[in-house]
């Protein structure tokens, strides 16, 4: 039941903060910053008492009826992983209402109301384990976002905020097909037609079809990653969102991607997961070099910060398909290492933003000189980016790659040199706005302590995964080692693919 | 009687060539009248004299007249020239075209009909009466609301309203009364 | 003591984050403070454990300090673990003892620079770093202090952001030195891959009992390390970032691109020195580069205008002798050359950035002359520097180092007489442009008054490394005279000793041979810059001084080869090209829409054609069928 | 008695649709496109007939007399609006009256 009350308790406060928007500007604000507190509180006290309800690897899980004759129940679990992404989620939810104080100042109640639906969206993602369910809360985070993107965003928001939704809504629909074939195809094989995860796994089906099913899940969890080919809604949506909304796009919306995959394409089609691996693979190549060229080549500032994402996110579609632990391990710690780190770029560059009210990197240059404390977030961040040792990304990427090495040792040196497009980028992204010379004559204030305690807190997070990441790898370690055996049943023991 | 149906028919194609054809509204709709009276002739022969009378006295008696009098009221009959101009001789290829497909397709779908003779027996208006307001009771109030519907359209849509001028016009007036003031 | 042992790097990073987080509200005496008497008291622990460990060897030779656990998965535990012997004593020793010289140095010569508070905190950062690497017990940690100094680097090379020539610089080195990172991380995933460990004792252990000399495996992991050796340690073929490094201050150039950083790659070998014993292709491979690097960097060096840059090229050869050494086995000779080599060089930076700031950075040394008067401590300990540099017969301590160097060259195991050959001809060139910076810089007329005249602060530790530029050849002197081996002896539980081979000819004549050829090039140097100047400017205007004086043209090689069409490509893709795809569906659709808006034309007599046309066509359709 | 084959009746209805037809798709004058509507309903309705006096059945002609009343419903309100449009817009021709269309 206490997972119900995360996702109710942000629809509620989405409801009040509308509704309490038409009198007062702030109390919104309050409102959404009470409800993520709440929902983390609580996160907090489910994963402290996690002797709980739950079976197997799932901490805790709530089950009830919701449409009975078609079998779609309310059911909600929770393992390490959900666990790990609803708290960085939380984390950046509160982040997000912190960093739109001053930004946002038109319709601030409608504004809450979208961030906190969004992140209920997600919040039910992360829980869901009935598909008919799954997919009502990945369309429920779409639409919030797209009025975020068209109402608030930058100049062209309304050509990205189309592309984001038809991008996101096209793949979305073809994973409808999957889910609904896969829940005929169960219902003629067992006679009960239901959407229940636990029992859609393993449904037999001819390896053909089982593989065009995975394409279908394949298609709605790549364009959100994004890789590669698919990539293009990206830079758009990110660029002209309002930095809440960037945040939560790059930091919260991928990561909805990259847990389909290891939540719902692996265990479900654990064979044909295994044939794709190596387009899978080169996918991720693809996207880490790719995405880092073109990072490099930008001149607006949150369109280069957006190409980096498709650069990390290869690295976890990458470690997905190495299928070994310590991919895994890494793909877990990417995710939450990216949320940070890209979260904190995007809320830098919106940080920027107001106080220049630009975004081309071309008119910036020398701003190390007013802005030394903002300088120093941006260089923390910037290295994280490029995987600088000490921090998250680090750790993320030597474990990708690792674990790459064993089953592919050419696609792991290839994403190595990702490395040096990363640092190529991040320095060009350094040098250009903080240093040289002034290009443009501006009077800056540094950071307010609201903003220093934004990103003190994200850098702190950044350490903690860098230095520490063994509370992390413990958490997730269940579902890693739940979703290799899945995949070790179809492929023979023998074979020496599973390390 | 068959030499009479070919002349009738003859006689209404021909006027209803001329009055589709036509540049005069008036002379067409003469023609037009002409073609009916000849279907008219065509339905006694069929043997429905009592269709032959409605024909003449509803589609060559009221709806034409009804025709010249809108065309008497706008007082648009004698515009040849616009006609003219309207009416190009390309303009006609397509059409006949079409039609000639038409045609064929109509041809050709009669092909698989059994050859048979029409009987020509003549029924009675009383038959044709009895059946309209039993059988077809329902079907005869319906047409009875249509013409009360399309009454009550008419006198609507053909309401002259006084202030009805084009907000062009208006404004002009508007600018006119205060150059006078 | 084993935790004194995990201070020594603590110390410098308390006092980066002290100055990180307070720096910008703390005075000037305040931050000099911290940022010295940081590494200060690093010092005293290090001298302190330096002492123990010499005095009461401990057990295996080795102190070891566990942290905490870093991470455990997947087959792969790592924990923070620093790990004391010879060698990194040695290191730490070398690290500390000159970065305190330095910090002392740079508390007055960066007195005017608004970047105090900054320049302290990247410096006390890189100390730390430094520290870190070596004391490093596995790949991984070794790995996050490689980077770390890495990034000092690219921060101090870029110090004067204001500049942007020094922010390419940076820019340049920072990524030039990653490629070689990343070939080094892809050795660690090679090693780790077949020992499930980065411990690296452990891994050494398992390496030399399962692969045998020459295995191709053994022969992949060297090479992916000497990659990273090569990048961090300016050998060829990615030594092109150094001597665009010389933009950072001169404490900078003279702590990380002199002293400490650069040498990490010979750290790196000799730390991992089974990998490359079990790889000897590798292994002739590092004293070939090391032997090209030497010469090409020495020549070049001949050719340089700017003090610093000649300094530059002069550090990247004598690098070059370090490889060499590393490269025939004789571990600790390259080592002994390392800590000479940061006495000496570090020395020569401090005291050309006194010229320089004296001079009120004027870097052209053919603008300079005549100072000798005017500097005299400056010129003495410069004087001093460039003798050890030279290796000037018996008296300097390079002498003693490099001699060591050319004659394993020669006769250790994987010696041969090339080699040699080429580190004999290194030597001459050496002397021939240190003599060269001198004669110009300190003799002949005056050219440019000093305005500024270096405080205490400066003098002091240039005086100190004066000192231990002349006697530190002492610990270590050759068999035939007097036979001191207090270092290899240090060095011996760590680094094996040397196999020599050809043992025929006499080692005193081969220093005889040295000594000579040192000499010959300091007349040289003599002729041909103090007494027919005229040749100087002949030689400057010719198409090889310009070639040189480019570096060989690695610059314009890489640029044509890498850096412009990947620049290009980037830049002209900028708008990414899958996006025309995606925009050309929408832009079907919407080219499609405007067709059928034409269509909607409100014209009724069209509808209805159109509506004939549909039944004409089903109907001949349906007919048919 | 009348021996007319009956593919020569239903021809000659089908000759005076197309006529109708063809003025309907040519004439721009709306008058004329209304009188052209009447030629087809004509048609239209002789085919019932023709069809009734086939089966010799009463239906066909009742079914006549609904097109008529059909027709007489049609032709009044067309004609009112002709009269609006001619009142409005001056004119006769139909091709001037394309407000309908989508304005891009």
């Amino acid at each position: 039941m206490k997972l119900v009350y995360l996702i109710v308790i942000l629809l509620a406060g989405g409801l009040l903060s509308w509704v309490t928007g038409r009198w007062s500007r702030v109390l919104p604000r309050i409102i959404a910053l009470i409800s993520l507190t709440t929902d983390l509180i609580l996160l907090l006290l489910i994963y402290k008492n996690q002797a709980g309800t739950g079976t197997g690897i799932w901490m805790i899980q709530y089950k009830t009826e919701w449409i009975p004759s078609f079998g779609i129940s309310l059911y909600l679990a929770a393992d390490g992983l959900s666990m790990l992404l609803l708290m960085i989620t939380y984390i950046l939810g509160l982040l997000s209402v912190l960093i739109s104080w001053k930004e946002i100042r038109d319709a601030t109640g409608f504004f809450h109301f979208n961030i906190l639906w969004i992140l209920s969206g997600i919040t039910g993602v992360f829980l869901s384990l009935d598909l008919f369910l799954f997919y009502f809360f990945w369309e429920l985070m779409l639409i919030p976002m797209y009025f975020l993107i068209s109402i608030w965003g930058h100049e062209n928001r309304i050509y990205a905020s189309y592309k984001f939704f038809i991008y996101t809504q096209a793949s979305g629909l073809l994973m409808l097909i999957s889910i609904i074939t896969l829940y005929f195809i169960q219902g003629s094989n067992s006679g009960t037609y239901t959407f229940d995860y636990t029992q859609l796994l393993g449904t037999a089906m001819s390896p053909t079809l089982a593989y065009i099913l995975m394409l279908g899940f394949l298609a709605a969890f790549l364009v959100k990653l994004p890789v590669v080919p698919f990539h293009n809604w990206l830079p758009d949506a990110h660029a002209e969102a309002p930095t809440a909304g960037s945040v939560i796009l790059a930091g919260l919306l991928l990561k909805t991607g990259a847990y389909g995959l290891i939540r719902f394409v692996l265990p479900l089609f654990p064979g044909a997961s295994v044939s794709f691996a190596p387009v899978g693979m080169i996918l991720g190549v693809v996207g880490i070099l790719y995405g880092a060229k073109l990072a490099f080549a930008q001149t607006d500032l949150k369109r280069l910060i957006a190409y980096t994402s498709v650069s990390h996110m290869g690295f976890v579609i990458l470690g997905v398909y190495a299928f070994n632990e310590i991919a895994f391990q890494g793909v877990i710690v990417q995710m939450i290492a990216h949320a940070v780190s890209t979260g904190a770029l995007f809320i830098l560059a919106g940080q920027l933003y107001e106080r220049i009210h630009t975004r081309n990197i071309l008119l910036m240059g020398g701003l190390w000189k007013q802005l030394p404390v903002m300088g120093s977030m941006w260089l923390i961040f910037a290295l994280a980016s490029l995987g600088l040792p000490g921090l998250g990304n680090f750790i993320a990427e030597f474990f990708i790659l690792a674990g790459t090495f064993k089953s592919n040792i050419l696609m792991s040196c290839l994403a190595s040199a990702g490395l040096i497009g990363a640092t190529a980028y991040s320095l060009r992204l350094i040098q250009k706005v903080l240093s040289g010379r002034e290009n443009t004559e501006w009077k800056l204030k540094d950071l307010s302590v609201r903003e220093k305690l934004v990103s003190a807190s994200l850098v702190i997070l950044i350490l903690y995964l860098g230095l520490l990441p063994q509370k992390v790898l413990d958490t997730a370690k269940p579902v890693i080692s739940n979703t290799l055996n899945s995949i070790e049943q179809v492929v023979s023991p023998g074979s020496g693919l599973i390390k | 009687m068959n030499t009479i149906f070919y002349i009738a028919a003859a006689v209404a194609l021909i006027s209803t060539g001329l009055a589709i054809t036509g540049r005069n509204a008036i002379h067409a709709l003469l023609f037009l009248i002409v073609s009916l009276l000849a279907i008219s002739i065509i339905f006694y022969i069929l043997g429905a004299p009592f269709i032959a009378a409605l024909e003449i006295i509803i589609y060559a008696g009221a709806v034409m007249v009804l025709f010249i009098f809108v065309i008497m009221m706008l007082n648009v009959g004698m515009e040849r020239e616009t006609e003219n101009r309207w009416l190009r001789p390309r303009m006609w290829i397509v059409p006949v075209i079409l039609s000639f497909i038409l045609l064929i397709d109509f041809i050709m779908m009669m092909k698989g009909m059994p050859h048979h003779a029409i009987s020509g027996r003549i029924i009675p208006p009383k038959q044709v009466g009895i059946s309209l307001f039993s059988t077809y009771l329902l079907g005869a109030e319906i047409a009875g609301m249509l013409l009360l519907a399309g009454i009550v359209g008419a006198y609507h849509l053909g309401r002259q309203k006084k202030k009805v001028i084009h907000r062009f016009l208006q404004n002009e007036d508007d600018e006119i009364n205060n150059t006078i003031q | 003591m084993t935790i004194l042992l995990a201070l020594i790097p603590i110390m410098p990073l308390l006092g980066f984050l002290i100055l990180a987080c307070c720096g910008s509200r703390m005075s000037k005496q305040m931050i000099a403070f911290t940022g010295a008497v940081s590494v200060g008291i690093s010092v005293l622990i290090t001298l302190i454990t330096g002492l123990a460990f010499l005095v009461t060897p401990p057990a295996g030779n080795v102190v070891v300090v566990n942290l905490w656990q870093w991470f455990s998965t997947g087959g792969l535990a790592l924990s923070i673990v620093f790990r004391l012997d010879a060698l990194s004593l040695v290191f730490i020793f070398v690290i500390t003892f000159i970065g305190f010289l330095i910090h002392v140095y740079s508390i007055d010569f960066m007195a005017g620079d608004e970047g105090y508070a900054r320049f302290f905190a990247y410096m006390n950062l890189f100390v730390g770093s430094m520290l870190i690497l070596v004391l490093a017990d596995n790949l991984l940690l070794l790995y996050l202090g490689w980077e770390g100094v890495g990034l000092c680097s690219y921060l101090l090379i870029g110090f004067w952001y204001r500049e942007p020539v020094n922010g390419y610089a940076a820019r340049k080195a920072f990524i030039i030195t990653r490629i070689g990172d990343t070939a080094m991380i892809i050795g660690i995933f090679l090693l780790f891959v077949h020992f499930h460990t980065l411990d690296i004792q452990l891994l050494m252990q398992q390496a030399s009992s399962e692969w045998g000399n020459g295995s191709p495996l053994a022969t992949w992991a060297a090479l992916l390390l000497l990659g990273g050796a090569l990048g961090k340690s300016a050998q060829l073929p990615l030594q092109t970032w150094l001597p665009d490094a010389m933009a950072g201050p001169s404490p900078v150039s003279a702590l990380i691109h002199a002293a400490t950083m650069v040498t990490a790659g010979v750290y790196l070998i000799a730390r991992t020195h089974v990998l490359f014993e079990l790889a000897p292709a590798i292994q002739t491979a590092v004293a070939a580069i090391g032997a090209l690097t030497l010469l090409l960097a020495g020549f070049s060096a001949l050719a340089q205008h700017d003090l610093k840059r000649v300094l530059a090229y002069s550090t990247i050869s004598q690098i070059g002798y370090m490889f060499l050494a590393l490269g025939v086995g004789a571990w600790s000779a390259g080592i002994f050359h390392f800590m000479v080599h940061a006495f000496f060089k570090a020395l020569l930076f401090l005291a050309g950035g006194a010229v320089i700031f004296a001079l009120n950075e004027e870097h052209d040394i053919f603008k300079m002359g005549g100072l000798r008067k005017k500097l005299p401590v400056i010129f003495w300990t410069f004087l001093i520097g460039s003798s050890s540099l030279a290796a000037l017969p018996l008296i300097t301590a390079g002498f003693y180092s490099k001699d060591q160097i050319l004659w394993f060259a020669w006769s250790a195991g994987n010696g041969n007489p090339w080699l040699w050959a080429a580190g004999l001809l290194g030597a001459f060139i050496t002397s021939m442009y240190t003599f060269r910076l001198v004669f110009l810089v300190f003799f002949g007329d005056m050219v440019t008054m000093p305005e500024h005249h270096p405080g205490r602060l400066m003098l002091i530790p240039m005086i100190i490394l004066a000192f231990f530029s002349l006697i530190a050849g002492f610990i270590e002197l050759p068999e035939s005279m007097g036979h001191v081996q207090w270092f290899s002896k240090l060095l011996d539980p760590v680094l094996p000793a040397v196999n020599t081979a050809h043992g025929r000819i006499p080692e005193s004549f081969f220093q005889l041979v040295a000594g000579t050829i040192s000499l010959s090039g300091i007349y040289l140097a003599y002729r041909f810059y103090l007494k027919q100047p005229y040749l100087t400017s002949s030689f400057n205007e010719s198409r090889i001084s310009k070639f040189l004086y480019k570096g060989w043209g690695f610059d314009r090689v890489y640029d044509l080869l890498f850096v412009n069409p990947l620049v290009w490509f980037a830049v002209r893709n900028k708008n990414d090209f899958i996006d025309l795809f995606t925009s050309a569906l929408a832009r079907a659709a919407f080219y499609g829409n405007y067709l059928l808006s034409i269509t909607q034309n409100g014209r009724i007599r069209w509808y209805v054609m159109a509506f004939v046309i549909g039944i004409v066509f089903m109907l001949t359709i349906f007919i048919n069928l | 008695m009348v021996t007319i084959p009956v593919e020569i009746q239903l021809l000659f209805a089908a000759l005076l649709f197309l006529m109708g037809l063809i003025g309907l798709l040519v004439r721009r004058n709306v008058i004329f496109i209304l009188m052209s509507i009447e030629i087809m309903f004509n048609s239209a309705g002789m085919v019932f007939v023709i069809a009734g006096s086939y089966w010799a059945q009463v239906d066909g002609q009742v079914m006549f007399i609904f097109m008529l009343t059909v027709t007489a419903a049609e032709v009044s309100v067309g004609l009112a609006l002709i009269l609006q449009m001619f009142h409005h817009f001056k004119t006769l021709d139909a091709d001037k009256l394309s407000n309908l269309k989508d304005t891009n």
